[in-house]
């Protein structure tokens, strides 16, 4: 009677090939999946939106998002995902499901995202030339600086995405959280969205 | 290189590329041009004259304009695949290795046999269709359609799958510009000055506008300089963008436009990685539309010969392209600025035969310049023209007074005044106003945010468009919040603009108003005659204005005319309903990248490389790729692997991906009353540890969706919905949570890609399961009783959830890991459930048992069926409030004669009976008064070892054991059939609770 | 005056001076025995059957601005009569025979073109729900043939069937359908209507509705002036619950805006009419040579016969899916219809529950192919005061009852018809 | 047509799913076939400004009220549905 390996997967593992893509040259786009996350749904319960709010601030430090941004802190980033709701990203399981609910178990229902969705960094001279192909939202540095959030759709996918701090040569850093079962499909149609512009491509497994 | 001389092209000037010979064919010929040339101009400056054919008359046709209103010079561009039909000779960049070809002609564009339907233009009149190919009445199909159909249309579509690709974007700004002249370069400065992020879409390569044809004097620069001065200011500004060879066409709801850009038309083809073209959709806070004005023919006898010209083209061709549409030039108008055409070609050298002006005044500086270029000045119209494909010879004239004169030239510019560009103002169904001092519509009711600036205002003067454009790039940018200082405006003087209208001069010969429809002065004078005097009936009755320009240079005219038969004024008369797009835009570009793969996403599940891997056969369901089935060698045939695939679960134990069901986490203390409300069954009084199948009904009483869902916890319940509705039941529930029953506290989220979800079914099922549940788990029917749900651990410590539900009728669980691990799962199932010959199944089998199960599902769930036409009124709770309750007791709903499910089996069990055969009694005639319903849902049952299925048949279920037909005559059958119970396997249940 | 190839020879001789006018140019008398209210397709079908079939020639047609102007104008031309449910099915044929000898009944050509409509099925689902809509068909005496993926290809070798997302499988055909063209249809009745007696009134715009005592409706307040009726006809599709409301009906309506398209003209193309059965797209080409396209509706309620972007990408990426050799076919002109949209997607003819008040509307967008059926059985109505017995389930109640005729399955969401 | 989320600012049409009218209510649980009926089936169908539901499902999820003329397509008001979030209503 064997013992199981139980391996993860990412929906992107065969998808993902690491290296250059499409037009030759200095890559004006940089796709980065980063994998093996923990990422938790965290919703008010009625009339407990300031209670939620609450057990964020004693459990993290920092008040919930109340509005489209995210809030980076030391071991995690929580996203705004909704009215009353956010989600929490983090690795090594110290902010894993189990680990929240009972900060949480008087004001917010939790429900497990990990595996739900898919995390893209994407960065690069010409990111915003292509995600103005899959994104209708404006992500001109004023009106989407740094921390700001969305729950939006690309190509009729939903997706939330929000900026995170800018790499060290200064280019701006879009984060994407995509749903798993489209993230080959999307991710195919973010490499030609960006190939015109030249694509290094890589994964990580660091939160950025 | 081939080719001859550039017969046609000054020997200096011109904002061409002389360094950069291009070689390009027309009609199977070499010629060559310059980089910096349109196909239009390049053919000038060859000296070609003939260009096309008409649509109706097949009258030899030249180059009217130099833009994209362009009627006649339409060619097939390009070759192969790649074949443009309809391309405006005038927009169509050169480049090295063009090739295009005249179009609407047979077999050539000198020789053309279909120029024969102008011996029958007296019967060819307007709507003349419409009278006659009525007898007999066969003939139209057979005989006079296909004629018509080959005669029309205009240039040959490629036929063929188009190679290039196509993307859309989206872009932001305060304030977006249309146009490039003085008015949208003063725009631009004044937005961008004040801090405005200002997109400025151009559809021409230069920028410049007018300017680039017609000079001036602006801030005291030549054009040209001040030209290049701008841009360098534009381009150090933060936020300017400037998109050249981008047409905005259209403007939609909430400040959002339509743009064209050309990316690549201008060479032969895109380059690697690139697109074509790219649809842009601009969010803008206002827009400023400097998209100039129209000069606009005169309608005269032979008005359409080759040779006759705009007169503001003939400047375009000598000014910007260096070119020369003729040698010895007359030229008719009716107001001042058609005189600049003579002041541009006498300096370039060429020879005026005369100016025909129809103003009773010419002006003593235009006097001067007649004496100075030694040409005269006529006072009069022009009444006719002589010649043919080879161009314009001679140019009759009515003189003022009566008299008549000839004139001999080689080329007629005309210029019949200005019309402002109303199309964009105009698609939220404003109606433009009538000026009398410009005899042109202008601008009114424009959609909100928008404002027309110079020329396409009616401000035709140079200085005019600077201080409108200024103003209204300063304005918008304030509107749009951004006050910077825009400093001052560019100034310029304004010329004289006079006219007297003239839309008509009567003459022998047709006198075309909508040159590529061939609608000219009489076929509107028909209109009227007979009843069609509005102007939208006459564009119908005519055609006038319905072809590829969009009558931008016949429309005014056209209504002119109407107006004057009418005798009602031109304002009074109206125009047609302007719509977008302003010019004609490939459908790919609309279309994007999703075009075949890629036209919509597709979704896979958890196991879908690894069902792969063992060569499944996929199906589309939804957006979803599913395994349909999974053939092994030797197989002949769908049919023997689904077969083999059943029998394996029937008789041992079997896998399938259902990941793809919705699930929905139900939250909250009021998570069971809000189900209550949703579901017509109970789930407050469900126990935790428990699962039980849900029916959903739409408020209109009929079914919407099943499925199944457990209680986890007190306040947390899981929820299946099929996976057709998936998404829309989380909008449904959402839309109760939301606005139904705000009052309960419950919270939604769709985990349906957190879990990967598989079936596993079979008598073995237990000893499958136990190879890979941590052993402490109690899957003993006692432990994990029938419709149990519990979280369990498997071997190595995963954390699982068991479902044990079954839709095969089998001994089942279904088994749900986080989606990662889902591929996992699958391999250590294969592993572990080798020794029981465990077997991946698709959804061809899952349905087969589902049938054998009696299990309605989406064929039966129609949006028609009500709860017990599917056999589960029972489910029907009495003793609380439910979405549907209420309407589903209407009358007709509880009707005992609908049709409700029942087992359908054919007598011969070697018969294979099909979906969607009708049932009619035995011993009828078919009729719609017998047809009694349908086959939905049929599969072969290894385990009957016949076709069986499911209907839907009136009174179906008091009728089990009849005998009544399958009438299928779309597939020639009609054979007997059973009515019968539908759960055809196990009908009470034992296997699957045992 | 007769039209034929002899008139316009004849009148070409003379400069084609001696036209007379298609329709007469009316005004307004004091009263009618009906008035129908809309002077597009239907309501002048409905003139010319009350007039031709029934003997009532005392009938006017007002309409608002031109006639034509509505949905008879806005249209993408198709017949067919390929429904699946009882109502619809014999409703849409008795409509179809009637374009059949359209022509020859109203001595105006209208184009009537039978060259075939074929719904396209991907799915093995979607094949089984065509075969039972086409066995219906079949069963009602209606041609349909369930064509094989080889039979496709033969016919419609364009298609992408090489690296489609969702392949084509093979098609439902009905040979009888085509496209007619739609301005000629409104003409054409017009002209044969004025011809038998009745008044068309244009520009003339209807207010208000007069009523005696009981509540009866005994004429209509217009813009020209009141005009008394026995009987008044509303067949106003788009508008249907506006001049409802001033009789003080609410109805089952919403109304939608339904875009269509049209591309440059070109030369033949396509054989006939196809319906995409994976995406939102049907496309045509016109005798002109246009590609005439549409999709879904814009789903939203609206009157203002415009449309956005949303859908018109939709539609075309529907279009180069199914069809990549149309990608470089540039389209020429969008435009926008309102639509009747009905609670169960299919159409209300009755008397209204306003004594004097008849019905004629929630035509969605079915509305162009049911023109000659419409006109026949609406007259019936007015001139019988029962149901024509291919429009007895087209009655109002059967919302109240339950005996919708829902084709899509979709229930009482106007937007998903 | 662009709907200003009360939550998400500004987003495209696409985002967003239409319902309809938003003002008829469900009607009580004894309210009788008729109020029924004349919730599920019958429609002012307003030329003019509407209150409508629309589904904010490519972004929050918010069920939206929005004031829109169905002749011009303007927008005027947009408020959130009574229930949103964590709104707590009655009892």
């Amino acid at each position: 009677m064997a013992e199981f390996s139980w391996e993860v997967r990412s929906p992107l593992e065969r998808a993902l090939v690491a290296g250059p893509y499409g037009a030759r040259g200095d890559a004006g786009v940089s796709l980065t999946e980063i994998r093996n996350f923990d990422l938790v749904q965290v919703m008010a319960r009625r009339g407990k939106a300031a209670d939620m709010a609450g057990a964020a601030k004693a459990r993290f430090g920092v008040a919930a998002p109340a509005r489209p941004e995210a809030v980076q802190i030391s071991d995690a980033a929580l996203i705004w995902s909704g009215p009353d709701q956010f989600l929490v990203l983090s690795k090594g399981g110290k902010h894993a499901i189990e680990q929240l609910s009972q900060a949480f178990a008087s004001s917010a229902s939790l429900s497990d995202q990990s595996h739900a969705r898919v995390l893209i960094s994407i960065s690069g001279a010409k990111v915003r030339a292509m995600l103005a192909k899959l994104s209708s939202i404006d992500l001109h540095p004023a009106s989407f600086p740094i921390g700001a959030a969305a729950a939006t759709s690309m190509d009729h996918t939903s997706v939330t995405l929000w900026r995170g701090n800018d790499r060290t040569d200064g280019q701006a850093v879009f984060n994407l959280l995509v749903f798993a079962t489209f993230a080959e499909s999307l991710w195919h149609t973010m490499l030609d969205s960006a190939a015109e512009y030249g694509v290094t491509i890589a994964r990580s497994e660091e939160l950025a | 290189m081939v080719g001859g001389p550039q017969t046609h092209r000054l020997s200096n000037g011109g904002l061409i590329d002389r360094s950069a010979p291009l070689s390009f064919r027309f009609d199977g010929k070499t010629f060559v041009g310059y980089q910096g040339d349109t196909l239009a101009s390049a053919l000038i400056a060859n000296g070609v004259k003939l260009v096309g054919r008409s649509f109706k008359y097949h009258r030899p046709r030249g180059i009217l304009t130099a833009g994209s209103e362009e009627p006649n010079a339409l060619v097939e561009l390009r070759t192969g695949a790649r074949r443009e039909p309809n391309t405006k000779a005038t927009m169509a960049e050169l480049y090295e290795g063009l090739e295009a070809a005249s179009q609407n002609r047979w077999p050539s564009l000198r020789y053309d046999f279909m120029a024969v339907n102008q011996l029958f233009a007296p019967i060819f009149v307007a709507g003349f269709y419409y009278k006659t190919f009525m007898w007999p009445a066969k003939f139209w199909e057979a005989i006079y359609e296909p004629a018509i159909r080959r005669a029309a249309g205009l240039g040959r579509a490629a036929g063929i799958a188009d190679p290039d690709h196509y993307d859309k974007a989206w872009a932001h700004c305060d304030v977006l510009i249309a146009g490039s002249g003085p008015a949208g370069l003063a725009a631009a400065l004044a937005a961008g000055r004040s801090g405005a992020r200002v997109i400025l879409c151009e559809e021409d390569f230069a920028l410049g506008g007018r300017l680039l044809s017609d000079g001036g004097t602006i801030d005291g620069l030549p054009a040209a300089e001040w030209i290049s001065r701008t841009l360098a200011e534009l381009a150090a500004l933060p936020d300017v963008r400037i998109m050249t060879r981008t047409t905005l066409f259209g403007v939609y709801d909430g400040g959002t436009y339509g743009a064209i850009e050309r990316v690549n038309d201008h060479l032969p083809s895109p380059p690697e990685h690139q697109v074509r073209q790219r649809l842009w959709r601009i969010v803008a806070k206002r827009c400023v539309v400097a998209a100039g004005s129209i000069e606009r023919p005169i309608v005269f006898a032979g008005n359409d010969t080759p040779g006759v010209m705009m007169a503001s083209a003939m400047r375009t061709y000598v000014t910007r392209y260096a070119a020369t549409p003729a040698k010895r030039v007359a030229l008719f108008t009716n107001n001042e600025d058609g005189w600049r055409t003579a002041e541009t070609a006498l300096g370039a050298g060429l020879q005026i035969a005369a100016v025909i002006d129809a103003r009773a005044e010419v002006s003593p500086a235009h006097r001067s310049l007649a004496s100075k270029g030694g040409f005269t000045v006529l006072n009069g119209s022009v009444s006719g023209v002589e010649g043919g494909k080879d161009g314009v010879k001679k140019i009759s004239v009515s003189m003022t007074g009566g008299a008549r004169a000839e004139v001999e030239a080689d080329g007629l510019a005309v210029s019949g005044g200005w019309n402002p560009a109303v199309g964009l103002t105009s698609y939220h169904r404003g109606r433009p106003k009538w000026q009398d001092h410009i005899a042109a519509f202008v601008p009114d009711g424009a959609p909100p945010g928008m404002v027309a600036a110079g020329a396409a205002n009616g401000a035709f003067g140079l200085g005019a468009c600077l201080r409108e454009g200024f103003a209204a790039g300063a304005a918008a940018a304030s509107d749009a919040g951004r006050n910077g200082k825009a400093g001052t405006a560019p100034s310029a003087d304004d010329e004289a603009y006079s006219l007297t209208p003239l839309w008509h001069v009567a003459g022998k010969g047709k006198a075309f108003v909508d040159y590529q429809h061939d609608v000219t002065a009489s076929d509107v004078e028909l209109a009227q005659r007979e009843g069609f005097e509005s102007v939208e009936h006459l564009k119908r009755y005519t055609t006038l204005g319905m072809a590829t320009d969009q009558g931008k240079t016949s429309n005014i005219a056209g209504l002119a005319i109407m107006a004057a038969v009418s005798g009602k004024s031109i304002p009074e008369t109206g125009t047609t309903i302007y719509r977008p797009p302003y010019v004609p835009v490939a459908i790919g570009a609309f279309a994007g990248h999703h075009r075949d793969e890629t036209f919509h996403a597709t979704r896979l599940t958890p196991s879908h490389h690894w069902a792969a891997e063992q060569g499944a056969i996929f199906v589309d369901t939804g957006l979803w790729k599913r395994a349909q089935w999974y053939p092994r060698a030797g197989e002949k045939d769908w049919l023997e692997s689904v077969t083999r695939e059943v029998k394996a679960v029937r008789g041992g134990v079997g896998f399938c991906d259902v990941s793809t069901l919705g699930k929905i986490d139900v939250h909250g203390p009021d998570a069971g009353t809000f189900l209550d409300r949703v579901y017509i069954n109970s789930f407050s009084n469900l126990a935790v540890g428990k699962a039980r199948y849900g029916l959903m009904l739409r408020e209109d009483g009929l079914v919407y969706d099943d499925g199944t869902t457990s209680r986890l916890a007190d306040d947390h319940y899981f929820l299946t919905t099929t996976t057709a509705k998936a998404g829309l039941v989380m909008q449904h529930l959402e839309f109760c949570r939301q606005v139904l029953f705000p009052e309960l506290d419950v919270q939604l989220t769709s985990v349906s890609d957190q879990w990967a979800q598989f079936s596993v079914a079979g008598p073995k099922t237990r000893d499958l399961l136990k190879e890979i549940v941590d052993p402490a788990e109690d899957l003993s029917n006692e432990g994990f009783p029938f419709m149990g749900a519990r979280e369990v651990a498997l071997r190595g410590g995963l954390k699982a959830r068991l479902f044990r539900i079954s839709f095969s009728g089998e001994m089942a669980f279904e088994i749900s890991v986080p989606a990662r691990y889902g591929e996992a799962l699958v391999r250590n199932l294969m592993q572990a459930g080798a020794p029981f010959g465990v077997t991946p199944y698709g959804t061809e089998a899952l349905g087969v048992m589902r049938v054998e199960k009696g299990h309605v599902a989406g064929p039966e769930l129609n949006g028609t069926t009500t709860a017990a036409d599917l056999g589960l009124g029972k489910m029907m709770s009495t003793k609380k409030d439910f979405i549907g309750r209420v309407m589903a007791g209407r009358e007709a709903l509880v009707a005992p004669d609908r049709q409700v499910v029942v087992g359908i089996k054919p007598t011969d069990k070697a018969r294979r009976l099909r979906s969607g055969a009708h049932i009619i009694p035995k011993g009828q005639t078919p009729g719609p008064d017998n047809d009694q319903g349908y086959v939905t849902s049929v599969c072969f049952s290894p385990t009957l070892d016949q076709w069986i299925g499911l209907g839907l048949v009136e009174r179906g279920r008091e009728r089990i054991g009849e005998i009544v037909h399958a009438h299928d005559p779309l597939r020639g059958e009609d054979y007997e059939v059973e009515l019968c119970n539908p759960v055809f396997y196990d009908p009470d249940g034992g296997r699957q609770r045992g | 005056m007769k039209y034929s190839i002899f008139s316009l020879a004849r009148a070409a001789l003379s400069g084609h001076k001696n036209w007379q006018r298609t329709w007469r140019d009316a005004t307004p008398k004091d009263r009618y025995d009906v008035v129908v209210i809309g002077g597009g397709g239907h309501g002048l079908a409905t003139a010319w059957f009350l007039a031709s079939e029934f003997g009532i020639k005392n009938v006017a047609v007002l309409e608002k601005g031109w006639i034509g102007s509505g949905n008879a104008g806005r249209n993408t031309t198709i017949i067919r009569s390929n429904y699946g449910l009882p109502g619809n099915t014999g409703f849409y044929e008795l409509s179809m025979k009637l374009w059949e000898r359209m022509e020859q009944d109203l001595n105006y050509n209208t184009m009537v073109s039978q060259r075939g409509v074929i719904n396209l099925y991907h799915s093995d689902a979607q094949r089984d729900a065509y075969a039972r809509r086409g066995n219906t068909m079949r069963i009602n005496g209606i041609d349909a043939e369930l064509l094989d993926l080889a039979a496709v290809k033969k016919m419609m070798p364009f298609l992408n069937f090489d690296n489609a997302r969702f392949p084509v499988q093979g098609g439902l055909l009905q040979r009888r359908g085509g496209t007619a063209r739609h301005d000629a249809v409104v003409w054409g009745y017009a002209h044969a209507a004025s011809a038998l007696g009745v008044d068309i009134i244009q520009n003339c715009e209807v207010t208000g509705f007069s009523r005696d005592a009981n509540g009866k409706v005994t004429g209509v307040e217009t813009t020209r002036g009141k005009i008394g009726a026995g009987k008044v006809g509303m067949a106003v599709a788009g508008s249907s619950s506006r001049v409802a409301a001033m009789a003080g009906l609410r109805l089952p309506i919403e109304s939608h805006v339904l875009q269509a398209f049209v591309s440059e003209a070109i030369k033949p193309l396509l054989p006939g009419v196809m319906t995409f059965g994976a995406g939102h797209f049907y496309v045509s080409q016109s005798d002109k040579g246009g590609l005439v396209f549409g999709g879904d509706i814009d789903g939203y309620n609206s009157y203002a016969q415009r449309g956005n972007l949303p859908v018109m990408e939709d539609v075309c990426e529907g279009g180069m899916a199914l069809m990549p050799m149309i990608g470089r076919v540039r389209l020429l002109r969008q435009w926008g219809g309102i639509m009747d949209m009905s609670m169960d997607g299919s159409p209300i003819i009755d008397k209204s529950p306003v004594d004097g008040l008849y019905l004629n509307a929630g035509w969605c967008y079915g509305g162009f192919k049911a023109t000659p059926g419409s006109g026949l059985v609406f007259a019936h109505l007015l001139a019988r005061d029962t149901l024509h017995k291919e429009a007895e389930k087209f009655r109002l109640d059967r919302f109240r009852r339950g005996a919708m005729i829902d084709e899509k399955g979709q229930g009482a969401q106007p937007n998903l018809h | 047509m662009r709907i200003t989320c009360p939550f998400c600012g500004e987003r495209e049409l696409g985002e967003f799913t239409y319902l309809g009218d938003a003002k008829p209510a469900r009607p009580a649980v004894d309210a009788g076939e008729d109020a029924v009926f004349d919730y599920v089936y019958l429609r002012d169908n307003v030329a003019g400004a509407m209150s409508e539901h629309w589904y904010h499902g490519g972004g929050c999820r918010a069920w939206l009220k929005v004031t829109r003329n169905t002749l011009t397509h303007e927008i005027s008001v947009v408020e959130p549905a009574a229930g949103v979030g964590a709104a707590k209503v009655g009892a």
